[in-house]
This record gives C-alpha cells, structure tokens and sequence, in this order.
C-alpha cells in the first residue's frame, strides 16, 4: 500500500501531461505572436535603414529636416528627405485626437457603469463599437463633406488640416478607447466602491478617489490603443488633412501625416529605390514614435499605480 | 508591545498517529523569510488550530502543506513527510499531493458551475467517469458537509446563486468529495456570519472522524471551541504547540498567554 | 527553470515546422496570369480580363497596388503583367530593357475647377503658373476675389508625371495638398471653393468645371491629333520573354474590336484612333 | 462647495459629455443609412459587381468580407487565446516579458499598408500564396493580434485568482482550470474583443489591397469544394471585399453609380456589422451558459 502510494507520488499524472500539453501549446502561440512582431519589425528596420547605409542620407537630417524630396537633389548635391513636418504632424494629430476623445470615453464608461440602467448601457456600447467597423473611406468622405466645411466656416481658409484631420480621427478611436475604459472601470472590485459609498461618499466622490484611481493603468492601456489607432490610421486622415508636407504653424492649414505619406506613395515607387526606402523609414519613424509613447504611458501608469498604493 | 524572545518555544512532543510532519520548514518570497523552521506533527483524525496575529506566517505555512505556495519566486525549504514520504520535493507529482491534502480557502470560491458540477468537475478529471459513484459521492460529501438538506432540490442550479455559508459549505463538499486524507483551512468562517461559522464548526466536528484537519484561525475562540492541539505562530516563528486544552488554560510561554487574552494581535 | 526550456524547445521545433510545411506549398499555375498594377487600369483589365478568360479557360487574376508596385513586380517576375500609367524608363530603379512595353490605351488629362470660380479657359501659361504657385487669387486671373486652392496628385503617379510634363516645362511644382486617386480629386474639387486640380477625362461630370486651354476643350477628338496636349498611355509591361498566353491576352486587349468597344465605354482614347505617337520623352510625332 | 452639488455638476457634465458622443453617433450612423438605404435593394444584394456600367451589385464582396471575417478569426483567435492565456498565467514576471508585451502593442500601430506589404512580400510573393482570402486572412491576423490578445489576457486576469487556488487545490492542473473554470468566465470579455476585432476586419481596406486582392473573380455558389477554383469556399481564390469595394468605387470608380454603390454598401456594411454583433453576443451568451451552469446532466 504504502509502496504503490510512493510510486504513484513519485510518477507523472494525467494533469502532469495537461499542465504540459497546455505550456506547450501556449508557448507556441506566444512564440508565433513573437515571431510574426519581430519579422515585421525587422522587415520594416531593415527596409528603413536602407536610406541610411544605402544613399548615406543622414540622420539628422532626416529627422530635423523641413523639405520632403526624395525624387530630386536638393542643395547639397543629396535628395533632401527631411521628415519633421510629418514627424510633428502626426505628434500633434495623435494628441489632440487623444486629448478629446479621452473625455468622452471616460464619461461614457462612467455612464455606463454608473448611471445608465444595463439596458441602455448595452445599447450605448454596442453602437458606439459598431463604428470599429466602418471603413476607413467613409470616415474619410464624411469628414470631407461635412467636418472640413465646417472648419472653413468657422475657421476660414481651406478647412483642411490638423484639427480636420483630429475631428475625425477622435470618432475612430472613440470606440477603442471606450470599450477598453470600460472594462477596466468595471475591473475595479465592488467592495472598494461599497466601502467608498459606506463612508457616505457621494456618487462622484466615489468616482473621482477611488474608481478612477485604481483603474488609472487601465485607462491609461486604452489610450495607448487610442493612440496606436491613430498614428496608424492613414486612409481617413489623408483626405482631410490635406496632404501637404509642410512644417505646420497653425491647426487649420495643410498638413500631412507619416501615415498619410507612406500610404499615398507606396504604390507609386519602386521597391530598392531612395523613394521607396525613404517611406519606410518614415514607418521606422512611426515604430519609434509608438514605442516612446508605450514606455511613457507605462511609466505615467507605473507612478499612478505606486501612489495608489502607498 | 514589548519585545519577545523569539528564539524559545514550547513544542509538545506527539509521536502516536501522525498524519503529517514539517521539518524545518522555511518559506521564502523572494529574499524575504516568511516562516523559520517550523517543525511540527500533526496527530491523525483530530483537528489542529494554527494561530497567531496577522502576518505571524500561519496561512503561508498552511499553504505549503500541500504545496500550494508554488508560484513565482518563492521557496520552500525543509521537510513535509506524509506518510513516510517528503512531498515537498519537485520530484514529487503535486497533483497526487493535493488529492490527498485538500484545502478550503477563506474566500468562499465555488466554481460557475452548477451545484452537482462544482463536485463532479474534479472527479472527473481525475478519472471518476461512472456516473453512478459520481453521483453516490455528490450525496455523501454534500451530508458531510451539511448542506445536502439545503440543496438537494437545485442541485442543478449555479453555485453562485448560493449564500455565503452554503457556498463555504460547499467548497468543503467540493474537498471532501476527493477523499483526501488531510484538510487544510484557511480562516474558513472569516467571511461568514454567526450562523454559518456555527455552522461550519459543527461540520468541522463531525469530519474529523474521517479526516486529519488542520486550521488556520484569527478567532481564538474558534480555535478553543473546535481543536484538539494548538499552535501559535508569531512573526514567522512556531512558538507554542500543546494540545488545545493547556494552551488555553495554562500556556507555558508569556508570549502565548498575551495573544489568547488579547494584548495584541 | 529546466523543464520550462524544454516547453520552449519543443514549442519552437513545432514552430519551425508549421513554418517550413507552409512555404513548400507550390501549385501548378500555368493556366494562371496574374496582372498588377495602375489602379486607373484596373477597370479596363479586369473586364476584359473577364470576358476573355471566359473564352479561354484561363484564369486572369488583375490586381491593383499602383503602378510603382506593377513595374517592381513585373521586372522582379513575380507577376505576369504590370500595368502602369507611367513609362518605365521613366522610373528610377527599373531596367526598362528587361521589359516589353503594350500600350493599350490613351488617356486625356484635364484641369479642373471648382463650379464656383468663374474662370473656364485659361492660356498654357497661366495654367503653369497656378502649379507654381505664381498666382493665387482666381480674380487675377478674371475670376471671382477667391484663394486658389491647388491640389496635386501623390508625386510619382501617372497622372501627376503626364500633366508636369506637359503643362510645367521643367519648373518645380508649389508644395500643396496631393491626393493619390482620381476619385478623391474629385470630391475635393467639387467641395472645395477655389479649388483646381487635373483628371483623367472619364472622370468628369457635371459636378466640376474643366477647363479648355488657349481654347482647345478636353475632348478626345482633340487628344487624337494633339491638339489637347496634356495625354498620355495606359502601359501593360511585361518580360522579354512572356509566356504565349499573356502576349494572347494584350493582342485581345489591343485588338480594333476590343479598343472600339471596351475602350471607349470607359471613357479612353483607342490606340488607333491617334494620329500622333508620344516617346517617353514626350516627344509627339505624326504617325 | 459641498460634495453634493460637486456631485450633481458632475452628474451633468458627464451626462453632457455622453449626450455629445450619443449626437455624434445617431448623426454619423443615420448619415450613412440615410445615404445608403435608398439604394438598397435585393437585386443590389445578389447580383455581382459592374466595372464601368451602372447597376452593379455586392454580392461577392459581402460574401467575401463575412467569410474573411471568420477565417481570419479561424486563424487568430487560437494563436491569440494561446498567447494571452501564456502572459496572463505562464509569463515569468521579468524584463523579457515586458519588453514583448512592449513589441505586441508597438505591432498595433503599424499603419495597415505596411502589414498588408508584409504580407504581400512574404506570403503573397514568397511563399507563393498568391493574391488568395488566406493571405489577407493572414495579413489581418498580424494586426488583430496583438488586440485580441491583449483583451484575452485582460479578461482571464479579471476572473478572481481565488477560483484558480480552488481548482489547484482539487489536483487539477492549470492547465485544464484554465480552459474548463477561467475562460469560461471569461467569455463575456472576450466577445467583446472579438466584436471590437472583427469590427476592424470589415472595416479594413489598405491591408487587403495588396493581399486578398481586389477584383473578385466569377464564384459559384454551387460549388462547395473547397479545392475547386471557382468555389465560393477555396479560401486560394482572390476576393475583394466590401471595404475595399468602397474604396475602389471611391477613388477610381468610374461606374455612374460610384456615389450610390459606395453609400449602398456602406449601410449594408453597418447593417452587416450589427447583426454579426448581436450574433457574437448571443453566441457568447449560449458558451458562457453552456459551460458555467448545469454542464453536468
């Protein structure tokens, strides 16, 4: 007895094999997921970096340089392929887009969780996801035929521009950010807001102190999101913000997007040219810029997190 | 709180029946000790209290027992013999470990699962397919556990719809219903109201016919009120094991006899 | 820690085969063309693409992709066909002698103007300086006190290459909003108060105002003896040595019953119906 | 100012602040079935697609965007339950796992055109895929990834840890206490990134042009053998898709009805999306019952 007792402790079990099966398969998957993220980074690297080694473009110039020529020599006897323009460009559409739609997706999650009735809040967030799936293109043609009028008017000049070019892109990162906020509100343990309204908080201290403190990392992932939607976008972008690779001054003149570019001119460049390299340096660029705003985030919700704590 | 002489204790000696045995056994999270070579033998088919303030290091000790400390970066070290053979060994097939060793947390934590699914669920992975003794140990774990009269019209119903008692109840259904031949639980009436607490103890008290217990409580009186041998645990140190009786009336160490008349803790 | 780095082993030798089953998949496609390219030349392909792989039993796959992705991928011979809007000794990067040119339709360009700028001729002239940027006021030019607004095409699309070509005379265009699609000018011209740009004829509708230069009108009659300058060829590139049933397909396309018909309808100038023959230089000469 | 009217301020502004999104939705929404709905019809529906007539129709192309949308899902829902799964209970808590869960975000936000050449070149071209739904199945998995993911790992990390100690203390494995007790509760989360994923994959143009193509060959509905190059199942066949039909119609459509057909689609896009959401929800709701209560008859 006591002997095969020993045997069976010492020897694997069917749950030894499904703990194994399972490791397997999951490391698998994550191992693909890897994979894929670092043939297509290098793919992109290595594709980008050629307008360096290759045509000796440097830089510096590349990223502190005003005029985008790729097709012609400049001054200096080199095609000038200078990326600030697009560079601020797509810094300042991504934040003010972000910058507006965090609002609203705070205070639909609040309502959502805390004073709509579950009927409505389901209907709330179904519609509000649904705009996930509208193409692109339409956004585009909307924005063209009714927030860039609506810009001129108010604004005067052309109407297209970075704040066209914000408007449209704050509705299609509505709905990441909203659903994303809303689960990490509805994340936050009950006991907490129980406790909260049993030391007779009010309803709004409750989500001031203690709701919104504790989802504050969740909050802050759906923004990353938000604004990875947006740095990526480029079709929707593209028609309202009017494509012109100028330094921008003010909100309401042309301007143009790394994505916006990239998407524009790919197809019409040949692939190992200076022309089409430089493009994807601007999606090397573009890489970049998303892992400074990840690591930022996280380090805004790692300080937000510890306080919390303390 | 004045200072106590951590490096004294009083550790009866219990050599007849013994169900399971520490050794010096030390936890560790990461680089910080949670518990010193604790060596203790707990006697078969009684009940042992473990008790001691928060952070005293009971939990963590109950919850190696059956190795359920194994995550991360901590380590246990030292000896846990059951039946003759050290299960805290990575040679050791954990699952067989926690087959024998079950335990019931503090937080009620049935499954979303039916009433029956919460009890049949672990059966069948552990290769229980006759639906006859299924069945057969669903009745007789729910009585056990003196639920059955509670729920054996719903037996179909979710687990959650239960209350906080009778959802503790059945986590200990749930445990029993593996026939193991240690439980381990960790403040099992903490979440709970009066009645259901008291009504746990009495179950307790019925199991341990059948079963070795052993229970980690912050409730002095519970642990007067149900077990057979105490111990006392203090910042991580084991520094009194008697048999209930005289921890409660006549403890040897000073540090004991302020815990049980509440000078701190 | 071991047993952890045998799962990621074992996980990354099945990886690894997942990988190598997945690229030793070859089929047979020779009864297979595949064209890409000229998003422009697309419609023109696909349909008679349609109607003669019904004929055939071929299978003719037409893609877009634009006609930089077409050139790259025709010399790269990763497809058959590469359709463009642009010669390709005209592309940087692209061997042009490695390919066999089929010119497979003509396509006029026009400049076009929003409704509401109240100008509707224009000298070749005044036309260079708007894309230069030399005015920028339509009442300079007899219109309405508006800003012109210009809006060129993506730099490197066909489009864009024919109408500097023939409208700048080698002077640099003014930096402005470009575009990349015929449809989206469109729109933005037709929205948009001031507004000019160029399209390709079979685009034009009573939404926007095209306009004749020195007089000429952007008709086809005109494009035919060059009289409207601003044209250029719809290309199908393909390699040297192209299989039979590709240089069959371009015969079919070229042929005077395909050109009369399918051509037309969408709105290009059949091959044999011009009297001129434009080199890659943009030289014109008579037939 | 006392707490209370702080609160009720707070009230209005977040009631105003919904009210603004709940405008912009009905007007954006209406917008595009006001549009579109007209030029709806079940001819507009079932009959193939005009390159340069008038009257054409959607109908491969929204056959083509349904049954994309569940390859793709077919594809990435696996690989993505997997690595969430690994980094919810597996990952070791080190820099390594950082930094890759770093990678995964960073992928998101890659400008879809740059997947879709990606794709292009490795699939389409290298390993000689061809212009086929797999390959653009496989260029939307990439950017669906790290999204589903990321939501999978969210949603198993929300189920309390303390069902996982119960499961452990049963002797089961994680394993098995993963896929039987977590993902079960989990599923209501999950729908929702699935939903939120899908959503993307209607909606996706740019990644497709240069993968599943867009000109859609003559299918036969007829013909279910998968293997056969006019059925409408080989997943080898090009496809264009609704999205990108509406792009092509827009900016090189030369069909009189370019305005039309785009509005059309794009309501019955809208449409198509609601319903493949209610179905996901009521699917979701059907695994959640059938796997948390009365599994056991």
């Amino acid at each position: 007895m006591k002997n095969s007792l020993k045997e069976k402790f010492l020897s694997p079990s069917k749950q030894t094999y499904q703990e194994s099966f399972g490791k397997i398969i999951s490391s698998f998957c994550i191992l693909i997921i890897i994979a894929l993220v670092v043939s297509i980074l290098g793919f992109v690297t290595t594709k980008g970096i050629d307008t360096f080694t290759q045509s000796k473009i440097n830089v510096f110039d590349f990223l502190f340089g005003n005029v985008w020529s790729p097709s012609s020599t400049g001054a200096n006897g080199k095609p000038e392929v200078g990326a600030a323009p697009m560079i601020v460009t797509s810094f300042t559409v991504t934040l003010i887009s972000a910058a507006i739609a965090t609002p609203f997706a705070i205070a639909c999650a609040i309502f959502m969780t805390f004073i709509a009735n579950n009927r409505g809040s389901r209907l709330l967030r179904s519609t509000i996801e649904l705009l996930v799936g509208i193409p692109s293109v339409i956004y585009g043609y909307i924005g063209l035929t009714l927030v860039v009028p609506l810009v001129r008017s108010i604004y005067g000049g052309t109407g297209f521009g970075i704040l066209a070019g914000a408007i449209v892109l704050f509705v299609m990162i509505l709905p990441t950010v909203t659903s994303l906020t809303v689960d990490s509100i509805k994340s936050v343990p009950d006991y907490y807001i129980k406790a909260s309204y049993g030391l007779g908080a009010t309803r709004w201290q409750t989500i001031y102190k203690v709701v919104l403190k504790i989802s504050l990392p969740g909050i802050l992932t759906a923004v990353i999101f938000g604004m990875t939607r947006a740095f990526g976008e480029a079709l929707a972008v593209q028609m309202v913000i009017g494509n012109s690779i100028t330094m921008p001054t003010n909100l309401t003149t042309p301007a143009s997007t790394l994505t916006s570019q990239l998407t524009t001119g790919i197809g019409n460049t040949i692939m190992g040219t200076l022309q089409n390299n430089a493009l994807w340096s601007l999606a090397l660029v573009l890489l970049f810029m998303s892992l400074f705003f990840n690591i930022l985030i996280k380090i805004i919700g790692k300080r937000g997190a510890a306080k919390y704590e303390s | 709180m004045q200072k106590y002489d951590l490096s004294k204790s009083y550790v009866k000696e219990v050599n007849s029946n013994i169900a399971l045995e520490t050794d010096q056994l030390s936890v560790f999270y990461g680089k910080k000790q949670a518990t010193y070579d604790i060596s203790l033998k707990i006697p078969k088919h009684s009940i042992t209290a473990l008790i001691g303030a928060s952070g005293s290091g009971k939990s963590t000790y109950l919850r190696s027992l059956n190795r359920m400390n194994e995550n991360g970066n901590t380590n246990v070290k030292g000896k846990i013999i059951y039946e003759g053979i050290d299960i805290n060994s990575s040679k050791v097939n954990v699952y067989e470990v926690r087959k024998h060793i079950g335990m019931v947390f503090q937080e009620p934590n049935p499954f979303a699962k039916s009433i029956r699914g919460n009890i049949t669920f672990a059966l069948k992975n552990h290769g229980i397919k006759d639906k006859k003794v299924l069945e057969e140990r669903v009745v007789s774990s729910l009585k056990q556990a003196a639920i059955w009269d509670e729920v054996k019209d719903h037996l179909d119903d979710s687990a959650m719809s239960l209350s906080g008692g009778q959802k503790q109840r059945l986590c200990i259904a749930r445990a029993i219903a593996m026939q193991p031949d240690i439980l381990l639980l960790d403040e099992p009436t903490s979440a709970l109201d009066p009645v259901s607490t008291g009504k746990i103890e009495e179950t307790l008290r019925e199991l341990k016919k059948n079963y070795t217990i052993i229970i980690v409580t912050h409730n002095i009186q519970q642990a007067s009120r149900v077990s057979d041998y105490t111990a006392f645990m203090h910042s991580g140190h084991l520094l009194e094991y008697n048999d209930t009786n005289s921890i409660f009336n006549n403890p040897e160490m000073q540090i004991t006899n302020d815990y049980i008349s509440g000078h701190f803790g | 820690m071991n047993n952890r780095l045998i799962h990621f082993i074992s996980a990354l030798g099945i990886l690894i085969l997942f990988l190598t089953g997945c690229s030793s998949n070859n089929g047979s496609k020779s009864k297979e063309i595949t064209s890409v390219g000229s998003t422009a030349l697309q419609p023109l392909v696909e349909q008679a693409a349609h109607q003669y792989s019904t004929e055939k039993g071929l299978t003719i796959n037409v893609q877009g992709g634009g006609s930089g992705t077409g050139l790259s991928q025709v010399s790269q011979g990763a497809v058959n066909i590469g359709n463009s809007d642009v010669f390709a000794d005209k592309q940087t990067g692209i061997d042009a002698k490695k390919l066999t040119d089929y010119k497979v339709a003509v396509v006029g360009i026009t400049p076009v103007v929003n409704k509401g700028v109240g100008v509707k001729n224009i000298s070749f002239k005044q036309l260079r300086d708007i894309f230069t940027g030399k005015f920028t006021n339509w009442k300079q030019l007899g219109g309405k006190n508006q800003e012109i607004i210009v809006i060129n095409r993506v730099k490197g699309s066909g489009t864009r290459n024919t109408f500097e070509s023939s409208v700048l005379n080698g002077e640099k265009a003014l930096n402005a909003q470009e575009q990349d699609s015929n449809g989206t000018v469109k729109r933005i011209v037709s929205s948009t108060p001031g507004a000019i740009s160029y399209l390709s004829f079979s685009f034009l509708d009573n939404t926007l105002q095209p306009l004749s230069i020195d007089g000429v009108k952007p008709e086809d009659k005109n494009v035919e003896d060059n009289s409207w300058k601003i044209w250029s060829y719809e290309h199908m590139y393909t390699a040297k040595d192209a299989k039979k049933n590709v240089k069959d397909f371009i015969q079919y396309l070229q042929s005077k019953p395909t050109q009369d018909g399918l051509v037309k309808k969408l709105g290009y100038i059949s091959i044999h119906d011009m009297k001129v023959v434009k080199s890659s230089d943009n030289v014109v000469t008579k037939k | 100012m006392n707490p209370k009217s702080v609160n009720r301020i707070a009230t209005t502004v977040i009631n105003s602040l919904v009210g603004v999104v709940v405008a912009l939705l009905v007007l954006l929404i209406s917008y595009i079935l006001v549009t579109g709905l007209p030029h709806m019809s079940l001819d507009f529906l079932l009959s193939p697609s005009q390159s340069y007539q008038a009257g054409g129709g959607i109908r491969d192309q929204l056959f083509n965007s349904i049954y994309l949308v569940i390859l793709t899902l077919i594809i990435s829902f696996p690989i993505a339950l997997g690595a969430g799964i690994y980094l919810a209970e597996y990952a070791p808590k080190n820099w390594i796992v950082d930094v890759i869960r770093t990678l995964i975000e960073v992928l998101s936000s890659l400008p879809s055109v740059v997947v879709g050449l990606f794709a292009y070149l490795v699939f389409v071209i290298k390993f000689q895929v061809g212009f086929s739904i797999i390959s653009g199945a496989v260029a939307l998995t990439i950017f669906n990834l790290p999204l589903l993911t990321r939501n999978i790992e969210d949603s198993i990390k929300s189920v309390p840890d303390f069902q996982m100690q119960g499961a452990l203390a049963l002797g089961l494995s994680k394993w098995t206490t993963i896929i039987k007790i977590i993902f079960p509760s989990a599923i209501p989360g999950i729908i929702t990134g699935i939903i939120l994923s899908s959503g993307r994959i209607f909606g996706e143009a740019a990644a497709l042009i240069y993968t599943s193509g867009q000109s859609a060959p003559v299918l036969n509905y007829a013909n279910w053998n998968p293997f056969s190059p006019d059925s409408f199942l080989n997943p080898m066949r090009p496809a264009e898709t609704l999205a990108v039909h509406i792009w092509k119609v827009n900016s090189e459509g030369i069909t009189p009805d370019a305005n039309a057909i785009s509005s059309g689609a794009s309501a019955v896009l809208i449409l198509v999306i609601i319903l493949f959401n209610f179905f996901a929800h009521w699917i979701g709701k059907k695994l959640y019952k059938k796997f948390t209560v009365g599994e056991v008859k």
